[in-house]
């Protein structure tokens, strides 16, 4: 056969059976239930024939649709009148999946934003200008959760973290923190963390920091909150801030 | 229009990037009415209509906002230089089910697109088209969608009422069969 | 007005956050000269002179540019001070690893975001999204942070249970690793 096949992508079975229904030009209150069924499994065979992944979804309905077939099949039930239609089982859905689908007709029909019409903007020097604290925020939870996982992403990309961490003791890299600052007087917090390589060794620095804090080798000040955080000694040289920092 | 209160709020309006609404404005002119505010907003939406320019005063997620008549679009977007992102059809099928059917879980959603949605649900979540509006007392706690104001917005609607009507399917007794026939789309290609 | 050319010029000016001038609107209408295009412009600027509205077309030093007049500045700015502030990323990715990980020290948090987090903690303080919710038992008794009421407001949540997991949303595409799975669980206070 010399024919090209253009197959058209369903979005569902639903889908798929609509188009079948308006194709044939049937009713769907009286679905022809073996063409319908021949015709549906026929394209699921051309998806196979063109190597298409067939979704999970299309085989379900495959089967219920081959299960109403034989049932249809069946003489009806001597008890009379009181059986439902087997089809009913394929009606309601279809029915249901039609008026969305309608809706979903309309909405694309409306004046869409920033496609059919457009608002105006605040040009961001503006926004910056008046930003205080007492806005609300126009933040939503998707962006908060895609804030994190860009965070953890990063972090499975470095694995080799765990290794380094014994590389420097808290101890050591105190001591590191004194010969800076008994070199330079004082320092601003951000230039402490200039020359460290991994992730792990700046904990490290940072825990330094703090120990040395704590046990007042070091204060810290910041005029404002804007304002980078400064580093400033309260040792001498005599050995003792050594012994102190030994003792802690 | 020498109305000074109209004025006013006219100038905020259209400095402003987002939707006001009467009760907002109220806030930042408590010398005035509510009534006042809201009669002041009629007034504007008339005269603009009335004007004939390229953009009118639209009403949209509760609240008001100028917004260009549909007709300068290919103008505007050469200007932008961008082609304005579409949804897909799976997606406003999507939206649609969630608009009408909040509070809902993915498997209705799933139960009445036939199909997987995870995808769809992600992509809506990112655009702030639909939120996460709580969990549901079932086995797996699953999250419960609905749409945001911006989905209001951006599909030009005052709020979830002003939605198109949803046709009845009461079952399949012969005369819903009408209503439900007239509903039908058009054949697909 | 009921110029067409006009009518798209105005709407071009109207949808524009910068000044724009006659040589590169003539760029968008290629059918048009540049002495359509400026005398459009001045027309469009006499006009709204002329209609007393709250804003006129200026011609500015890059081009033209609706301004509103100078008297309702102040009613603007009560406005654009109410109006949703954003939040930087890293303040972003700092609340989100509080929110996802509390209660928390700082130190943990830098260890995740790997550079100091101590002015965005404020900031996060201020805005009143976080909170301190002790000290911890350890040298320099950090402080253990955590979020508050107006977080879960602000991100319409209804408790912090209805905090979606990463994998509920991320699942749904496949490149979600196993370990980040394994770390997405939200930690309850």
């Amino acid at each position: 056969m010399d024919c090209e096949v253009k197959l058209e992508v369903f979005e569902g079975p639903l889908d798929l059976l609509l188009h079948l229904i308006y194709k044939n030009e049937v009713d769907i209150f009286d679905i022809p239930i073996a063409t319908i069924t021949d015709q549906y499994l026929e394209y699921l065979d051309m998806m196979k024939v063109l190597n298409m992944e067939i979704a999970s979804d299309f085989l379900l309905m495959a089967s219920t649709l081959v299960h109403i077939k034989s049932k249809m099949l069946l003489p009806e039930s001597i008890d009379g009148d009181e059986e439902e239609d087997p089809r009913i089982e394929i009606t309601r859905p279809l029915l249901e999946y039609m008026r969305f689908r309608d809706i979903a007709e309309e909405l694309s029909e409306r004046e869409i934003l920033n496609r059919d019409v457009f608002a105006r903007s605040i040009p961001p020097y503006v926004r910056d200008q008046i930003e205080d604290q007492e806005s609300e925020l126009d933040v939503n939870l998707f962006q908060l959760m895609d804030a994190f996982k860009h965070i953890m992403n990063q972090r499975s990309a470095g694995v080799q973290l765990r290794f380094s961490i014994e590389k420097w003791s808290v101890k050591d890299k105190a001591k590191v923190v004194m010969a800076i600052l008994r070199e330079k007087g004082s320092m601003f917090f951000g230039e402490l963390f200039g020359q460290e390589k991994t992730v792990s060794e700046l904990i490290v620095t940072f825990l330094a920091l703090l120990e040395l804090i704590h046990i007042g080798l070091v204060k810290v000040f910041q005029p404002t909150h804007e304002s980078d955080i400064r580093l400033v000694p309260c040792f001498d040289d005599n050995g003792s801030a050594s012994d102190r920092l030994n003792n802690a | 229009m020498p109305d000074e209160l109209k004025s006013i709020i006219e100038a905020m309006l259209f400095t402003s990037d987002r939707p006001l609404n009467a009760r907002e404005i109220r806030t930042w002119l408590p010398d005035k009415t509510l009534s006042d505010v809201s009669m002041a907003l009629k007034d504007i939406e008339n005269e603009y209509n009335s004007m004939r320019r390229s953009f009118v005063l639209k009403e949209v997620a509760q609240g008001y906002q100028f917004r260009t008549q549909s007709r300068y679009a290919p103008y505007i977007l050469r200007m932008l230089k961008t082609s304005p992102a579409r949804l897909s059809r799976a997606a406003l099928e999507t939206l649609a089910i969630i608009s009408y059917k909040q509070p809902i879980l993915r498997q209705e959603i799933e139960r009445l697109r036939g199909v997987d949605v995870g995808g769809i649900l992600k992509t809506l979540l990112e655009k702030g088209l639909i939120r996460i509006v709580g969990r549901k007392a079932l086995p797996g706690r699953p999250l419960i969608y609905g749409t945001t104001k911006k989905f209001l917005e951006v599909f030009d609607l005052k709020d979830l009422e002003s939605l198109p009507r949803l046709k009845e399917i009461t079952g399949l007794s012969p005369d819903s069969e009408e209503t439900i026939k007239n509903s039908m789309m058009p054949v697909l290609s």
